[in-house]
Parts: C-alpha cells; structure tokens; sequence
C-alpha cells in the first residue's frame, strides 16, 4: 500500500505470475476474469500436493483434511460478505449456476402465474435468461427497470414498477458492461416494502467493494470467485438461513443425500442440500486463499485504489478526440465503455492487442443494455489490482495508434 | 508479425468504401449473417439467372475485416456461376483457415488472387469468421432462396 | 511398464506428489477420488502463470490461447471415449451434473407420465435420485433391475423388465460400492431392440477401462474427472449429437445464447448450448493432460495391472479368517468392499488410518444396494495406478491389527 | 497419538457388552439417532417422572464408540434429573470436541468423569459425531416426548 491508501500496483503485479510471462501486457480485462495471485495458483497446486482426497465421507486423515480446508472456505467467504452464519453459504461453479439455482429452487417453488420479477436494463445476461426462461415456465412476467440518460439506474423508475405482485427483484451491484454502482440498499429498502425478495448480482463488485449483505439488507448475494482472483469453477450462492432452509434440493445425487430408497429420498440440510456430488474442492480452497489475499491488500485499499484509477481512466479517455466513454451514471467504478468514432470496436481491440493491451470488445454478455444505448459492440477496458496509471496510458497510447492506422 | 498485414491498404479502403453496398430491391436470394462475438450483422442479397450470378450486394455494419471481405467478395462474385462462387468459397476458406486449398480452374484463380490481401487474418484466429462471415451468407441465400435465412459465425 | 504389459507402480507412484509428502500413505480409496500426478498439478498451474484468461469472447491472444486450450481438451476427451465428434463432448462439474443435466433437458423434454427408466440395483445416488425427481414430477415409473446372488448383474431379469414403456436404461458401468463390471454392450444391444436409449455412467470405468462409446453402442456416457486423475470440477457429458441437438438448455446466462432480448432469448448449438457461464477452464485443461497421463502410461496396461491387482486383493484378503468379501459376479474391477467380523467399518477403517491406509467405510452413496445386501455399511478398498502388491499386503497386515485389537 | 488412546479397554469392553441395551416397553420419550456418514442407527428410551430420568435404554447398531458412548451414557443418566442430563452433555460436548467447558456442579463431576475414556475422539474429529450421537438422541427426546423425532449428526 502507499501513503496515500492506495495499492503499489507495481508490488502487486509481482505477485501474478501472467505478467512475468507475459512480458509487456496490459491487462484490461479483469471484468471479464481477473489474473490470479501465485498464492492462489500455490495453494491450489499445494491441496493437491499434500492433502487432497475427496471429502465428507472419508474416516482416514487425508479426508479429514481436506473436509476441514473445503468447510474452513466456507468461513472465509462468510467473512467477506460478513453474513450472519457460515452454513448460509453454498458453494457452485460461477455466478450463472448461483442465479439457476435460485430461480430453479426458489423461483420454481414460491412464484405463480402473474407474479413480478423486476430486474434492470443493467443486467448482465446471467441476470436475465434465467429470469426469462422461469417466467416462460410459470407464466410469471419480467418487468425490467430503466437506466436514466447518463447511464445510472433510475431508483424513482424502479420504485414505480414495483407493485403488489413483485416478489423478487434481481440486480446487478455493479454492471459489467458500463460500469454503473447500483444503490443495492435503497433497492433493499424498497423491496422490504414491498414484501419482495432481492437478489444482488455481486459478480463485479466482490472483486472490488467491500461487501456487507446485512449492511445491504438484500437476502441473496452472488458472485463468481474467478473474478475475485480466485480459480475457475468456484462461485458462491449466499442466502438467509430461513430461504435456504425452505428451498428443495436443485442437482441431486451423492453428498446431499440423508437416506435413500428407491422409493424416496431425504435430503441433507442446507448448504449440503445444494451441493450434489462431488464439488470442486481445489476451487474452492483456491478461493479462499483468493478472497484471503483481497483482504491483506485492503479491501478498503482496493476500492480507493479502482476509484482513483477510474477517475484517471475517465479523465483520460474524455480528453481524446474521437473517443466517447458510455456514461454510467452518478458513480462509476472500475469499468470504461468506450466507441471510437470510425473504428469498429473489434478493429480496435485488435490493434489494441498487438500493442499488448488487452480489453474486451463485443456486447459484454448485456445484449439488451447495448440494444438500449443503441450500440451493437463497445470497447471495455476493466482494472483490477495490478492495474495502475501506466495501463491506462498505454490504451491511450494504443487507441492514438489505431486512429492514425484507421483515420 | 505486422499488423499491417492485417490490415493491408486495400482493406482499409474497402472498409472504409465498401463497394456494391446497399440493398437489391427484388433478389431472388438473400440471407443474413450474423457474428454474435461482435455483433456484426450483415444481409447479402444476389439476383442469380439460370446458373449465373447477376448482381450481388450487402448491407449492414461490420468491422473493417468483415466490410472489406464483404467489398471485395461482391466484386469478384458478380458474373459468376454458383459453381465457380463455390469454388472460389473453398479456395478462400482454406486461405484464411490454413487449410488444404482445394484445386482451382484456371480462369478462377485472378479472381482468388483478388482475396489474397484477406489471407492476414490466417494469423489471427478470432477475425477468421470476421473474413468468413459474407461467404456463409452468399452459401446460406443460395441455398435458402429468397426466404432470408440467418447464419451464425459462432 | 513393465515386462508382463502391467505397469511399474513403483515408478508410478512418483509422478504423485502426494506420495512423498505423506511417507507410508497407502491409498486405497481411489474410487472416492484419485490422486494427481505432477503432469496435471502442473499443467493447471501453467495454464494459470502463462495463457490464463476468459475464453470464446475475447479478440486479444492471451484469450484466443486460453479458448484453445479449452477447446482442443474436448478433442481429448473425445478420442478417450472414442466419440465420433468433439462437438459431442459437454464439459460439466461431475458425473452427478452430467446426469442431472440429461434428465432435465432430455428427460423432461421427452419422458410422459406412465414412461419407465429402468436402473439397476448396483447404481450411485447420482445415478438414482435424478430419475427419482424425474419420476415424481412427471409421473413415470422407476424400475430396478436386480443383482443375482453373486453380486452380478442378473442381465435376464434386466430384459425382463424392459417393456414397451421402456425409454431409456441408465446403468453403471462399473459398480462403486462392490465392483461388479457390467456389460453395456449387451445391455445396449437390448435397448436398441426396445428402442430406449442407454446412459452408461463411467464414472468408475473411464479411469480404468479403455472405453470405446461407439462399440458400446449407447446414446449417453458420463464420467467424472477427478476420478480420472484430473482436478475437481470438470465432468464430462458425452451424448449422440442429435440427441444435444434435440435437448433445451439447462442452466441459462451467458455464453451460451445467440440473441437476448427482454422479449425472448436465442440458444447456441451444442455443446455451447449446455456450457453456462464461465466454465471451469482450468479444470477442463487439467482433465485433458490427466487423460492424455492416462494414454501415456497405456490404456490396456492400466487394466491389465487393476485386473492382476484385483486378482491378488480378492486372494489375499479371501485367506484372511473373520474377512468376508462381497461379492461382484463373474467380473470384478479395482474395488474390493468386504466386512471384517465383529469390527464395525467405522472402527476398521479408522485403526487402518492409524496404520497408513486410506479406505472407505459406509454405504458409499449407494444406499439400495447396501439394503439389498443386508448391510449398513462396508470397508471398501479401491485401487490405482500407483497401487501395488505392497499395498494389499499393507492392507492384510492393517486388517490383523484391527482384529489383534478388537478380538 | 496412540490408537489405544481412543480405544481404551473400557470403550472395548461397553462396545462389546453394552449395558441397558433394549427397548423400555413404555418409554415417556424416546428418539432416533441417525449418523449417515456410516449408516448407525440408534434409539434412545427414557421413562421421565416429573423431571427425573427414572429409567434409560437404548437399541441399534453403532461403531465401538457410539455403542460404547450409549452404554456409558445411559449408566450416567439414570436417575438424573434433566437439568443434570442437560449440564452432563454440555460438559461432555465441551471435552470430545475441544470446546470452553461450562462450569459444572460438583455432584456431578464424577459422573462427568466416567465419561472421560470417551474423550479420545478429539483427536479424531471425524469421529467425533459418533460419541455425540447418543446424546443428541437424548436431546430430542427429552424436547419431543413420547412423539419419536429422528435426529441426525450429519
Ligand atoms: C459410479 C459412480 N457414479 C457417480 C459418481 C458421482 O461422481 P461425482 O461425485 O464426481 O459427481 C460416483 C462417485 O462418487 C460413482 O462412483
Ligand atoms: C455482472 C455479472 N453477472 C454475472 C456474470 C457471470 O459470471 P460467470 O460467467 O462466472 O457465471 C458476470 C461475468 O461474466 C458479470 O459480470
């Protein structure tokens, strides 16, 4: 950390190993998948080197073991969310499955024809189709929220469309394609009166904010540990004991089995109840230890760290002729959506590339968000905690060398 | 490798000045391609007589790679047999794929050669379908007709 | 290998890091999950420090290697099976996912009220409670072909149980709980007949079989990575294309769809179709390095040592007085489960643990055939590549032990 | 760790011949213990007078230490009121997981350690749930009455 609260992003790059193979990348793509610390990748190697068998079932040690490092993770993530009690959090692969799951086991049991889903025109595709597909099943209507002119979530719009018969609204904490904070605890606000449920979509913001869900007051909080710098294929479903308790089994199979017959079954209590089979046990170590190096940089120090640089990365950027940032409201974090007049934003990431910078170009999984702002594609350059001002600096480098190729 | 490879003179004017681009009012084909990777969406549309390709022409917004492709693949297609479009499909999807072209009739291969300032996207992989997306359309409204049938990239 | 086409554990053995990290352990629990070599331990650790990034959206190189990785494992996985085509191969957490996801896309999709699943008594909980949720919420009937009293699969009384009803067969291939190898191909052979489709679960098989799904002739395999020597949360679905073609999604978000709007979604061709969300990558370039460990040390070796191994643990431990195997019919495979008289497993396999060796003690997620059997719970012994005649014997020499101490 | 720590010759022997094992023909509460991770199953007879344990039971099958732990236990509880019952668990909860003991009262000390043989298991945590199972039962039945609720350590 420097003096002034802030990360020494040159001391973090040396903790991730990419860049040391990598020599010259500027990596802006956290948003999509962040790169992972050498604790993380250690770890992970170590479990497997040392204690890994599989867990709950076995007597000898090495079981034990590894039982003892999966269940301890679990405490870890209660931690970082600082949720009331460890047995509330469910382990699954990303913030997709977490989402399916909600709406398979929630959604499925407790909604009826003409009931309300509110979400936002924010949504990350995840936060939608699961919604949809639920809606076409039960006959339930998704009614969606709308962004105001500058690209921040329009609270009053929301609070207009709920009514008497919405049950759950599910959004984004921090919308992945814009870079939009969403006030989740006035939205929890609202949907306390309501009698509605919420769900935050918290894949953006783990990485980045610390998270509170009682602070928030919401009653399901998602994310995906491969964007907090943890391994691929672990996510994490947090849920009020009492919801969780009510809801039926999602996958079935061994490990959330009390009893079985052929003629019927019992199921485990939750989180076990939710995990069929055999889990990705490395992952979720993997993510413990990532969630674990998040919090001895300073989650606090993240966040003035990403606040600082979006705000050079917004000064940056606006002062280039012939580039437009997508607005994202009153508060931006950590994400810049940007065109660049007379290059196609794949043209651009392409060139981009060659000069080492790596962002993202496309519709970033928000299809309709991008139909809304009538865009087909954007550029988005994301940061993460290696990330300092000589990265941005070098996409502006790089977009100047594109405009003078394309110009 | 130079990017300047990629994106060679000739394709950066024809992205920027794409020729025969606009609409057919009556095409006895056309189909929609579609790149859901970028979200590039294009329309071809062909007037075909006997075995013959009269007029061909393409709308919509691409990227540079996909417009020039599209530019100069209108180009060489009109005049042409569906057999010796075919043809010149296998020759230019082995090209920019890297894989065995296929033998080419003689009076075909000046039009091939036309394509050849494509071939720089052999080295980049994720723009192959940016170069392949109007050939799949043009196989697609051949196949299909005037009905207007999409086809997907990815 | 050595001389007589087996494999030289020994040698074996030190590809496994968890060998030398834990002197003496005897492991012989590889059924619940095997251990991983260095190659795979590594691999995944590569893949992080070097070509690490999220893949099929992004333009930059870094992505495009990380997409290629991804997608040439299917390759790999598919010339395991033996599959006609790598677009048939779908990437899941686990066995227990790969079932789940056919009875929901396929199963609800296709299956009426009064339609009859026909499992066997030999199955996982993984391969039972999905068909049981199935059949209670669509009103079919489950029906359970029996063992004989050997502990085989009675393949006549299967037949007899398949009827007009009959639309699909779901069978082990390999029996986790006693052993018991069953004969798909003959079992695929009727379904043909009946015109019901065969899902095989690999999930014992596949690490120690060569399997061939075309000669199977069967419409589903699925297997489980961590079983095969690869890292937790990569499973495999393998399904006849146009049995993914004519399947819905199951979990919904992004990567997976062609168009979202608010209004309606549009899906991707399988196997994308079924791959929701970021998929564990690095779990899925680890699983193909395990298989490829797998090819390399040789297929029909690998079998050759687990059926001499089995050999000489059924022989072994039938001498021992007080020591009851149970039985597997005609052709047993790698698991020996057996009950040692007047010490409960429980209390078996903890003083094995004090003596170094790792097994399993329950009803090892297949409660029926524990029922059947008359048993609450067994000891169960499963083997590896990197076992030996030394671990038996270690095994023998543990069991007296516990027998000297509860005698 | 010496196994014979766990295994004490008092745990073979109350493993082996378990006193006040069978059922009580008219218990006033009596409940299941279930452990799935090995498949025991064991079930708990009280007779309660006011608030006097005046007679306890139990039948099923266990592991050495579950059997052993019944048998121990239920030669502790007899006649004991539920309050004692209540600190008696607590105090031997507190000693087989590694848990802050609750003071307990003195009259009760030499029944808490007639329990100690048991306390072994701390040092085998997965077998901890089989030395608890037993109380578990007691619990829910002493909540449950004559109504036999099934109870689960896993
Ligand atoms: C035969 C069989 N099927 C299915 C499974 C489930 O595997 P997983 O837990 O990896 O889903 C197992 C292993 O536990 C098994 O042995
Ligand atoms: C806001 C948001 N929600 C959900 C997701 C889906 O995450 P995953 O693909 O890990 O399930 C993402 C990332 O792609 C995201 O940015």
């Amino acid at each position: 950390m420097t003096g002034n609260g802030r990360l020494d992003a040159r001391e973090v790059r040396r903790d991730f190993p990419i860049f040391e193979n990598n020599p010259g990348l500027v990596f802006l793509d956290s948003g999509a998948s962040a790169q992972k610390p050498r604790q993380v990748i250690d770890a992970v190697a170590e479990f497997y080197r040392r204690d890994y068998a599989n867990i709950h079932r076995g007597v000898y040690r090495l079981s034990a073991r590894s039982t003892e490092l999966y269940e301890a993770a679990r405490e870890t993530v209660r931690r970082f969310l600082n949720a009331p009690d460890a047995r509330e959090i469910v382990f699954v692969r990303n913030a997709t499955e977490a989402i399916n799951l909600v709406a398979a086991a929630w959604g499925a049991t407790f909604l009826r024809s003409g009931d309300e889903i509110l979400i936002t025109e924010l949504e990350h595709h995840a936060n939608i189709v699961p919604w949809q597909m639920l809606r076409d099943r039960l006959g339930c209507r998704l009614v969606v929220a709308p962004i105001d002119e500058t690209g921040g979530l329009d609270l009053a719009a929301l609070e207009a469309r709920i009514g008497p018969r919405t049950r759950l609204i599910a959004v984004t904490h921090l919308a992945n394609a814009i870079g939009t904070l969403v006030p989740v605890e006035s939205i929890a606000r609202l949907a306390r009166k309501a009698g509605a449920k919420l769900l935050v979509d918290g894949s953006q913001a783990a990485p980045r904010l610390p998270v509170d869900v009682q602070a928030i007051g919401c009653d399901f909080y998602v994310f995906t540990g491969h964007k907090t710098y943890g391994p691929t294929g672990a996510g994490v479903l947090w849920a009020r004991r009492e919801l969780l308790e009510s809801m039926p089994p999602y996958q079935t199979g061994g490990d959330m089995i009390l009893e079985v017959t052929f003629e019927k079954t019992t199921f485990q209590e939750p989180p076990a109840r939710f995990e069929a089979g055999t889990p990705d046990i490395a992952a979720v170590v993997g993510l413990a230890r990532a969630l674990e190096y998040i919090e001895s940089l300073g989650r606090s120090a993240v966040l003035a760290h990403e606040e600082a640089l979006t705000g050079y990365g917004v000064d940056r950027l606006s002062s280039m002729p012939g580039v437009r940032l997508v607005g994202a409201g009153q508060r931006r974090l950590a994400i810049l959506s940007f065109e660049v007049e007379g290059i196609h934003p794949h043209d651009l990431a392409t060139v981009l590339d060659r000069n080492g910078v790596a962002v993202r170009a496309g519709h970033h999984c928000a299809q309709p968000l991008m139909e809304k702002l009538g865009l087909a594609a954007t550029t988005r350059a994301s940061l993460g905690v290696y990330n300092d001002e000589s990265d941005i600096d070098a996409l502006g480098a790089a977009i100047r060398d594109a405009q003078r190729m394309f110009g | 490798m130079d990017l300047r490879d990629l994106y060679q003179d000739i394709i950066l004017d024809h992205g920027r000045h794409p020729r025969n681009f606009g609409k057919l009012e009556h095409p006895s084909h056309f189909a929609h391609g579609h790149n859901p990777l970028c979200g590039d969406k294009i329309t071809v549309y062909l007037t075909v007589a006997g075995d013959r390709i009269e007029d061909v022409k393409f709308e919509g917004r691409g990227c540079a790679i996909s417009t020039a492709s599209s530019s100069l693949m209108t180009e060489v297609l009109k005049g042409k047999t569906i057999a010796d479009a075919n043809q010149l499909f296998r020759s230019f999807h082995a090209k920019v794929t890297g894989g065995a072209a296929p033998p080419l009739s003689e009076a075909l291969e000046e039009d091939a050669d036309r394509l050849d300032p494509l071939t720089g996207v052999k080295a980049y992989p994720v723009r192959v379908k940016c170069a392949t997306l109007p050939w799949h359309a043009v196989q697609a409204a051949l196949e299909e007709g005037a009905v207007g049938k999409t086809v997907k990239t990815e």
